[in-house]
């Protein structure tokens, strides 16, 4: 890696890349002690944080990149939040809308039935409800 | 050049951090705390990355790895526990 | 028989990029031991995973995901916007109601997760039957307009892809 | 540094002590993990501090922080996990069997007649904590 | 070789009658009979060698460490005394056997008799003072097992229970003296000892030794204020009294005083305790015995009385008293024994010991009355029987002791004594055998069998022979003994009735006299002392052990009252106390080694620290709140790992944490939500006092050596883990191969953890668990999907996934931060997953795995990589590894330690799934049915076609 | 090398996944082969004595690794005394846990049982510190498993407790291994032995609160007070087999104090060195003192042997605490003695409650019940064991311990106090015994005991505990014998230096 414009490029990228993190890791955990609610508040990290995160995981890759590694690793924690995070957005905020039992600010469902955290779920079509009692573990 | 970016880097994820740790005593819900905690896990996440550019290592990989994955599950843990309290059934 | 051996080939190629990406370096050994845990993995847990959707369409996947991607930086700057910008008083949330044409789990599971990661919108829950998705927008005056784009931007690419 | 990790020990130890003395289960199970916390980074730092000298060999570090403690954390790490789980579960065992969590035992039968509802006021009070 | 032979012959012997009680009562008193003679034979078979002046001795080693050793020695004082003993004992095995009834189980008797027949025969033999310590404690066991013979009366419980206690604990108090008695003279030695009377007296620690050795002395023999368990001891059946209580235990006290005579007589000291202690004890008891109307009570007393005078004639410490001493042993020996046995026939015959109740016996039964008079007026001392010619001597004796100086003092108490004996031995003639018959006895009185008066009736004989040829009958066997009694030459003197109008004469006439006039005036002497106050041993003796027991009982209680807060308080305290003074005791300085500096960061994480430390104290009530701070504390330590250069610890940390928490959680479900508050505020201060010190005590700690410098052995680990070990993280080798056997017994612990966990959650689907968890209401609104449609996707692509990642951390592990225990977390999280997300039922059914076999197969993989390294000759545990080729692949590593890994995988994937999964599994017994169904809600199901459930 | 050593180990470590592998469900295949396996490691136990009786200190390099880099095993008098006498102890209690049908009221107890021996004897062999810490977590957990066999809400509590305490006390002796490993570098007990004596000045007060801190460790697993409180109730609730077993458990904190602190900071560890015993041995007269106050005040059979064993703990610390080698080998005769008493008594209480139907063990007259005569014969022995009365070896014992404190400052405290609480013993232990048996006699009617058979061997068991101390105490002579050179091999630690490090490392170098 001797060509100098290429390290300088990749250099710049990296303090980019590095800002951009951490601006947007700050603002997230900054929307995450200012912003009103909960629901409001799970905008903040579930968004910025991501971005946050994903630049410092870029701004390694390209740093060992440039000096001389080839590492795509991060690639997999990167795609590890992206796949993640959503849940647990949708997780906190279904634990949120339960224990405050927040079913009458909600909008209908326009269905027969009601948000699943509320109602129960229909019973699946033609089988018949599979339940079983106290299951015993194979080996016993 | 990269060590002030990192500086700076350090300095607003320490920062986050700390607002994480603000949300996290403050509540009032149990879902602020959760969700103040799995930011706190991501957090630590890219202060781990920044760690890796700082000492040219790849060696924090597994460790970041991990923490995603600890942390979703934890988040998944609480938050099923508040929906239904068994959170395997 | 080779569908019995080879249940999810996507899977095991994805699992096989998977492997190398971990080692984080390239070799035949690597690639080896990478396609043969690619193999013998779907197998040991493939009762975990019945009915796995198959997408289909390789270009418009990678359509998506690009838009996705976009979608979330243009998401994190607009957040971030909002929340260092705008004081608490002057936001405008509320909850939007998205009924559902996807049928299929995962491709449900694709779209609420789209929704959290772009701008302003969280998938907040679902309705008991599964056809309707429930959204909170961060600052959203007009809640019709957001259900539409959703619908428009995310819903039908996805259901060409998994339906 | 030195500071910094000593005065943590110290405050995790102290925690840990606090909870350990309480009068429930649950509570002296989580003083019980936090003292393993504070063994744990104990231990380790009898190894001395350095940042970044991981001991893991290669050709271009500049030295290596003493592994031999951090084997040991891990045992112990292991080992304390094995520890509360048992202690965990028999906490709740024995939760099930008395119907209380005190760890005191003349407390046994005073409070084992009020168990059947104890549920309701319990659960009452997590809900107020959680509003 | 004989001696050992006798001494131990009761002891092999007592499995006889045990064994022959089945062949009937006569054939169990025959075979107990025959060991007894045959000891008997054995010892005068041994008589003429003694009688020559030898001594005779075996030695056997025992326990040379101690200088314990198994040495007999027969002298004339052990043969007199051995002789005492199984003569008497066979006469009264002979009695027993009449005695007993059908309803008491006589082979038992008879075990325990000859058990105390060895002991005492043992202690007369030994020529070792810690073996005679040995058979002293044994007579005090065996006498304790035959006074409480008959169990279903109280007194004998209570009787036999003071017994021991007292004799016991005289004996305690021997064994203290006895080593130092030893530590003085060099030697436990008996005969060793003897010979250094100059050394012992001259010792200061003589007198310690002397006191203690004489309060077994004492207690033994009943001497005041120790006298109390005698009469009480009488619930015994009376063969056990005349032998153990009248004619051979209690005299085993004299016996020993009579032993260590030539080394411990002869002082002020010795005068003043042992004369002064016989001479109230001779009084005292006399006393008693006139106002007793048991008649074994009486007799009891009158033993304790004599005892008293034996114990003074000793403590005289002269040769002549000494010749006195022996002969009235020899004395009282038959008369008494004769006089129990006659008690006992009249407790037999007539069913009752009352004195008030009998009187006119001669005319009923003339046998045993003749036999009961002859032995009572011997021990009036009237002549010219046998108890007549030692008491003058007695007198003799005293008549020209002085005490502190005075001459009156001792003859004056001596006559009384003598005075009293002679009344209550009147009273005993009296106000049994003389007077009118009467028509009220319990039962109607005849002479027993023959067999029954027969051993009685040889005593009286021997009372009357000796009485009337004291020096042909007795005169050899007093010499001999006294002889060996003195150490030296024998005193000038003679055996006979008449020595002349001594002074003694004179104050013998007196006493008869004297106890004339007492029997005259008994009831209203009996009033004045009834009315008159004094302490009944027995209630102090009771009340004493009772109030220890009480207090023995408050103390443990109030101690151990089940608090274990502050059980551990006070261990705080201690490791505080030792800590604290461990220091102050040492030298210290202070560290020379360079700190870090601390950038921002690590800051703000030990901020997060203390912070989440402080938050989990304050919030600790909300127990849900403390695991999420509990978490926060986990999370910032791991990140300190990972910044202070230990990425295993980390990674390790971290998983281990989240597998807690959802254990916890888990737990949590039943448990309550919240802690009430009940500790006082001063408890929580102490509490916090005690945190803050055990907190600044390990921080202080930490800082002290961190900021030092040390040399280690891990120099080696880290030049030796590549060539060595093969493999480049240092730390996975060291858990895998230099120290492989920590962490064999690491994930053994974890396996053991899983089988306790499964055991105790089996047994929580019975009884009163059970019934709690059928009936548990969940104590929080449950949300109603039980499994997201959401979580339950992400959760099946997470799991090959994860299951990839773990394989790659297992196989890194070698090289770096990794290895088979966080694999194994891993890839027990993943699993976990799935069945949080669709829950217990369908993950369970889906999941092949046998957890038990998992961990179980662990450990033996593991193991067996260990044993493999037998096969090369080697030590268990020792890896080995090697670079394999195989074109076109790239070279790679094999190691056996990979093996080794294998197994900690397997055992904490199934510690880990057996612990949890089981507890799922118990927890669907609070409830009904569950679905199996992966998720809740099937957005593919036509909601029309299926109705509202 | 000697494969043997390890055997004691490898063995349980091995049989016990196995069982639950293989024979998980068949009890009567788990009793054969945890039979036979404890009858394998008393074998081998009995070859590793007679080997260790002929020669000096012998080591294991596990993985070949030299010391001090790895870990070691030391067989030596001491480890091979305690190794058989615990093989001895499993094989009567495992035979009276089988015969009783002790091991079917819950589950795993078997391989449990194994584990638990494998820890013992693991801690009993290892010449590694951190090592003995990890066999210690072995053997607690194990026991912590079995204590709560067949669980029940008093045994459940009471086992709280009892996890509790000793947590807290795994968690100490991490500090206490953490701080002398910062001081000294090592772990290896022969090499700490050296680099004790080298430690800076400087550095004293930080050593010896590691030693000292390690020395409560011990105490606590000792019942030493005031760190026993764990103990009455944790074995008074103990199914009473496991009781029994666990008598080994407290002599290995008196082990551990032996072992430590004769080699590590024995006498030639300059000013590391007296210290242990000033503490010790007044809290250790203190322990007797109230172990015999329990002895007396206790209301059940259990429980008073429980403090029964608390006084001899206290005797036997005592002992320890002189760190003479007369004292330390009369010790160790107390040790062994003291075992066997400990269990001995456990299985006859058992014996007694279970036949007495509701009055269990407690203190109190209960009618007539089967087999009375025999137990009470049993009891006495077991009693006149644990009070150290003639013939059983505990007088022996007793004799050996006053002997050994002869001419010390404190000869005249510790002889007091030896010989008084035998007294309250002797007092204590007759009246638990009059109440249980002789009392019955007095009451009407009988105790059917369950219909159930009474098997013979439970009894055969408990007798041969007792014969276990009437052979010690016949063959007093060639085991105090054994004793002597094993305390002298104690107080002559250079033996064991050299065997494990080598003479050359063993000098210092
Ligand atoms: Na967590
Ligand atoms: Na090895």
């Amino acid at each position: 890696m001797e060509s100098f414009p290429l390290d300088v490029l990749a250099e710049l990228l990296v303090v980019l890349l590095i800002v951009i993190a951490g601006v947007f890791g700050l603002v997230g955990s900054y929307g995450l002690a200012k912003l009103p609610d909960l629901m409001t508040r799970l905008h903040a990290p579930t968004k910025a944080t991501t971005l946050g995160v994903g630049g410092a995981l870029l701004a390694s890759m390209v740093y060992f990149l440039s000096s001389g590694t080839f590492t795509l690793h991060e690639l997999l924690i990167t795609l590890f939040l992206l796949l993640t995070a959503p849940i647990t957005a949708h997780m906190v905020a279904k634990a949120y809308l339960h224990a405050h039992g927040a079913q009458e600010l909600l909008p209908p469902t326009g269905r027969k039935y009601g948000w699943a955290s509320f109602d129960a779920a229909p019973p699946s079509g033609g089988d018949a409800l599979d339940s079983i009692e106290a299951p015993r573990l194979a080996e016993d | 050049m990269i060590e002030y970016a990192l500086l700076f880097g350090f300095g607003c994820f320490g920062l986050a951090l700390g607002l994480n740790l603000w949300r996290l005593a403050k509540g009032p819900t149990i879902a602020d705390r959760v969700l103040a905690l799995d930011t706190m896990v991501i957090n630590g996440i890219a202060i781990l990355m920044l760690f890796g550019i700082q000492f040219g290592t790849t060696v924090y990989f597994e460790a970041s790895l991990l923490f995603a994955m600890v942390g979703f599950i934890s988040t998944v843990a609480f938050t099923k526990f508040v929906l239904r309290g068994d959170i395997i059934e | 028989m080779f569908r019995k051996l080879l249940p999810h080939p996507l899977l095991s190629v994805a699992l096989t990029v998977v492997w190398l990406l971990l080692l984080n370096n390239f070799s035949l050994g690597g690639l080896l031991l990478g396609a043969i845990l690619g193999l013998l993995i779907p197998l040991a847990t493939q009762r975990f995973w019945p009915d796995r959707a198959t997408p289909r369409g390789p270009l418009k996947i990678a359509g998506y995901v690009l838009l996705v991607l976009w979608d979330i930086v243009v998401a994190n700057v607009v957040v971030a916007k909002v929340i260092v910008f705008k004081p608490n008083r002057r936001l405008a949330p509320c909850f939007v109601t998205i009924p559902l044409d996807l049928r299929t789990p995962e491709a449900i599971t694709v779209l609420a997760g789209t929704i959290t990661m772009t701008p302003g919108t969280v998938s907040s829950d679902l309705s008991a039957d599964g056809r309707s998705l429930l959204v909170h927008c961060l600052d959203e005056p007009d809640p019709e307009a957001a259900r539409d784009a959703i619908k428009r931007r995310y819903e039908t690419r996805l259901k060409e892809i998994f339906e | 540094m030195e500071l910094l990790v000593a005065s943590g020990i110290g405050a995790m130890t102290a925690a840990g002590v606090y909870l350990l003395l309480r009068a429930r289960t649950f509570p002296v199970i989580i003083g019980v993990a936090l003292l393993s916390y504070a063994v744990n980074v104990f231990l380790f730092a009898t190894g001395r501090l350095a940042v970044h000298r991981p001991p893991v060999i290669s050709d271009d570090a500049a030295g290596y922080t003493d592994p031999l403690p951090q084997a040991l954390v891990l045992t112990a790490i292991v080992i304390s996990f094995g520890m509360t789980a048992l202690v965990t579960i028999l906490a709740l065992r024995a939760y099930l069997e008395c119907g209380t969590d005190a760890v005191d035992t003349p407390e046994l039968d005073a409070t084992a007649q009020e168990w059947g509802i104890q549920t309701g006021p319990a659960g009452e009070a997590a809900e107020a904590e959680r509003r | 070789m004989s001696l050992v032979l006798i001494a131990l012959l009761p002891f092999a012997g007592a499995l006889l009658p045990a064994l022959m009680i089945r062949a009937g009562r006569n054939a169990c008193a025959l075979s107990t009979g025959a060991v007894t003679l045959t000891a008997l034979v054995l010892l005068l078979a041994e008589a003429p060698a003694v009688l020559n002046g030898e001594v005779v001795q075996n030695r056997f080693d025992w326990v040379p460490l101690l200088g314990l050793q198994a040495t007999f020695f027969l002298d004339g004082l052990g043969l007199f005394f051995a002789g005492l003993i199984l003569t008497i004992g066979l006469l009264i095995i002979l009695y027993a056997r009449f005695y007993l009834s059908k309803d008491d189980p006589m082979g038992q008797f008879y075990v325990f008799l000859l058990l105390f027949q060895g002991a005492m025969v043992g202690i007369v033999l030994s020529d070792n003072i810690l073996l005679l310590l040995v058979f002293w404690e044994l007579t005090s066991l065996s006498s304790f097992l035959l006074i409480g013979y008959w169990k279903h009366l109280p007194e004998g419980r209570q009787g036999a229970r003071m017994a021991l206690a007292v004799t016991g604990g005289g004996g305690l108090a021997m064994i203290a003296g006895m080593l130092i008695l030893g530590d003085i003279a060099g030697s436990y030695d008996l005969t060793t000892i003897l010979q250094q009377r100059e050394a012992i007296q001259a010792s200061p620690l003589y007198l310690p030794a002397l006191v203690l050795i004489l309060l077994g002395c004492f207690t033994k023999s009943a001497q005041f204020p120790f006298h109390f368990w005698l009469p009480h001891a009488m619930a015994a059946p009376t063969p056990v009294s005349a032998y153990l209580h009248s004619a051979t235990m209690v005299k085993a006290g004299l016996f020993l005083m009579a032993r260590m005579w030539p080394v411990l007589a002869g002082t002020e000291a010795w005068f003043y305790l042992v004369a002064t202690t016989g001479l109230v004890t001779l009084v005292v008891g006399a006393g008693i015995a006139l106002f007793k109307d048991d008649l074994k009570a009486l007799l009891a007393y009158s033993t304790v009385s004599h005892l008293g005078l034996v114990t003074m004639l000793l403590g005289f410490g002269t040769p002549m008293a000494a010749v006195a001493a022996v002969f009235h042993i020899l004395n009282h020996a038959t008369f008494k024994a004769a006089l129990f046995m006659t008690a006992g026939i009249i407790d037999h015959e007539t069913h009752t010991r009352d004195i008030k109740r009998l009187g006119g016996l001669a005319g009923l039964m003339p046998v045993t009355a003749t036999i009961g008079i002859v032995a009572a007026l011997s021990m009036a001392g009237v002549a010219p029987l046998n108890g007549f010619i030692s008491k003058e001597m007695m007198l003799e004796e005293a008549l020209h002791t002085p005490w502190a100086g005075n001459p009156w003092i001792l003859p004056a108490l001596v006559a009384l004594g003598a005075l009293l004996s002679a009344a209550y031995s009147f009273r005993f003639v009296a106000h049994v055998f003389l007077g009118p018959k009467r028509d009220d006895y319990p039962h109607h009185p005849h002479d027993p069998p023959t067999g029954m008066w027969l051993a009685p009736a040889l005593l009286v004989a021997a009372v009357v022979a000796i009485g009337l040829l004291p020096a042909l009958v007795a005169g050899p066997l007093v010499a001999l003994t006294a002889g060996a009694v003195i150490g030296g030459p024998l005193p000038d003197y003679y055996l006979s009735l008449w020595h002349g109008l001594t002074p003694a004469l004179g104050v013998s006439l007196l006493a008869v006299l004297g106890g004339l006039v007492l029997l005259w005036r008994h009831r209203p002497l009996e009033a004045w002392w009834l009315a008159l106050p004094r302490p009944e041993a027995k209630r102090l003796f009771d009340r004493g052990v009772e109030a220890a027991a009480t207090i023995c009982q408050r103390t443990t209680e109030a101690l151990h009252d089940g608090s274990l807060r502050r059980y551990l308080a006070i261990l705080v305290t201690a490791v505080l106390l030792v800590g604290g003074g461990a220091f102050l005791q040492g030298g210290h300085g202070a560290g020379t080694r360079p700190m870090l500096t601390a950038p921002v960061l690590p800051v703000l994480a030990w901020a997060l620290l203390v912070g989440a430390c402080l938050s989990l104290v304050l919030l600790h009530r909300n127990r849900l709140l403390a695991l999420i701070a509990t978490s926060v504390v986990g999370l910032t330590v791991s990140m300190a790992f990972i910044y202070l250069s230990a990425p295993d610890l980390a990674l390790t940390q971290i998983s281990v944490e989240v597998v807690t928490t959802i254990l916890l959680l888990l737990a949590l479900n039943l448990l309550p939500k919240r802690t009430p508050l009940d500790s006082s505020l001063p408890r929580r201060s102490r509490d916090g006092l005690l945190a803050v010190l055990s907190g600044l005590g390990a921080g202080a700690l930490a800082f002290a050596f961190m900021t030092r410098d040390f040399e280690t052995i891990s120099d080696y680990h880290l030049a030796q883990s590549y060539p060595g070990g093969g493999g480049t993280n240092v730390v996975n080798v060291i858990l895998v191969d230099f120290r492989g056997f920590d962490t064999f017994g690491e994930i053994i612990v974890l396996g053991i953890a899983s089988l306790a966990i499964f055991a105790l959650l089996d047994g929580a689907l019975h009884g009163p668990a059970l019934r709690r968890l059928s009936n548990w209401q969940p104590d929080q609104r449950r949300a109603q999907d039980l499994h997201p449609l959401m979580l339950v996707v992400a959760t099946r692509v997470m799991l090959p996934l994860s299951i990839m990642v773990g394989l790659y951390i297992f196989l890194r592990g070698h090289n770096s931060p990794g290895g088979g225990f966080i694999a194994g977390l891993v890839v027990a999280i993943a699993l976990l997953m799935q069945y949080m997300a669709s829950g217990f039922a369908w993950a369970q059914q889906r999941m092949q795995l046998n957890y038990h076999g998992v961990m179980a197969a662990g450990v033996i993989i593991a193991g067996l990589t260990g044993i493999g390294a037998w096969l090369a000759g080697r030590p268990f545990l020792t890896s080995d590894f090697g670079y394999v080729t195989i074109p076109p692949l790239e070279k790679f590593e094999l190691a056996t330690a990979m093996g080794f890994d294998v197994g900690v995988f397997l055992t904490v994937v199934g510690s880990v799934m057996l612990a949890l999964a089981n507890l799922s599994r118990v927890f669907r017994r609070t409830e009904g049915p569950v679905s199996d169904r992966p998720m809740d809600i099937d957005p593919s199901l036509d909601p029309r076609t299926a109705g509202r459930s | 090398m000697n494969h043997w050593i390890v055997v004691p180990v490898i063995l349980p470590a091995m049989l016990a996944p196995l069982l639950v592998l293989a024979v998980r469900h068949s009890l009567t295949l788990q009793r054969v082969f945890s039979a036979v396996g404890t009858a394998a490691l008393v074998a081998v136990s009995l070859g590793l004595a007679l080997r260790a009786a002929g020669g000096g200190p012998e080591i294991y390099e596990l993985g070949n690794w030299p010391a001090p880099f790895g870990i070691v095993l030391v067989l030596d008098r001491l480890s091979a005394l305690m190794l058989l006498l615990t093989g001895l102890l499993a094989a009567a209690v495992l035979t009276y846990a089988i015969s009783s049908g002790w091991d079917a009221r819950g589950r795993h107890f078997h391989p449990l049982f194994q584990f638990q021996l494998m820890g013992v004897n693991g801690a009993f062999l290892t010449g590694d510190l951190f090592n003995l810490f990890v066999f210690f977590e072995v053997l607690l957990i194990a026991s912590y498993g079995l204590m709560l066999h067949g669980g029940g809400a008093e045994r459940l509590k009471a086992g709280v407790q009892y996890i509790v305490v000793n947590l807290a006390g795994s968690t100490l002796f991490l500090f206490a291994v953490g701080t002398i490993y910062a001081v000294t570098g090592t772990l290896n007990m022969a090499d700490l032995a050296v680099k004790v004596q080298q430690v800076a000045p400087g550095d004293e007060a930080l050593l010896r609160v590691g030693a000292l801190l390690l020395l409560v460790v011990f105490a606590v697993k000792a019942a030493l007070v005031p760190l026993h409180f764990w103990l009455p109730g944790t074995y008074a609730n103990a199914p009473a087999p496991v009781a029994a077993l666990f008598a080994i458990m407290t002599k290995v904190g008196a082990y551990s104090i032996i072992r430590v602190y004769t080699l590590v900071f024995g006498a030639g560890a300059g000013d590391g060195a007296a210290s242990a015993g000033d503490w010790l041995l007044p809290a250790a007269l203190v322990t007797l003192v109230l172990g015999t106050a329990g002895v007396l005040g206790a209301g059940g059979l259990m429980r008073l042997i429980c403090y029964a064993l608390i006084a001899s703990m206290g005797t036997l610390l005592t002992a320890v605490a002189l760190f003479t080698p007369a004292a330390t080998a009369a010790a160790l005769y107390y040790l062994v003695h003291s075992t066997l008493a400990a269990a001995a008594l456990f299985l006859v209480a058992d014996l007694v409650a279970a036949r007495r139907g509701r009055f269990g063990d407690r203190l109190e007259a209960a009618p007539r019940f089967a087999q009375t005569g025999l137990l009470a014969s049993l009891f006495f022995l077991a009693a006149i064991g644990m009070a150290g009365m003639p013939p059983l070896s505990g007088f022996l014992g007793k004799l050996l311990v006053l002997d050994s404190a002869r001419g010390g400052e404190a000869t005249a405290v510790i002889w007091t106090l030896i010989l008084a609480t035998s007294l309250v013993t002797i007092v204590g232990f007759a009246r638990a015994g009059s109440a249980l048996f002789w009392k019955s006699a007095a009451l009407e009617g009988r105790i059917e005991a369950a219909a159930a058979a009474r098997p013979v061997l439970p009894i055969v068991a408990t007798a041969a505990v007792l014969a276990g101390m009437v052979v010690l105490s016949a063959l007093a002579g060639p085991v105090t014998g054994f004793l002597e050179g094993t305390a002298e091999q104690l107080y002559a630690p250079a033996g064991y230096i050299e065997a494990v490090l080598g003479a050359e490392r063993a000098a210092g170098g």
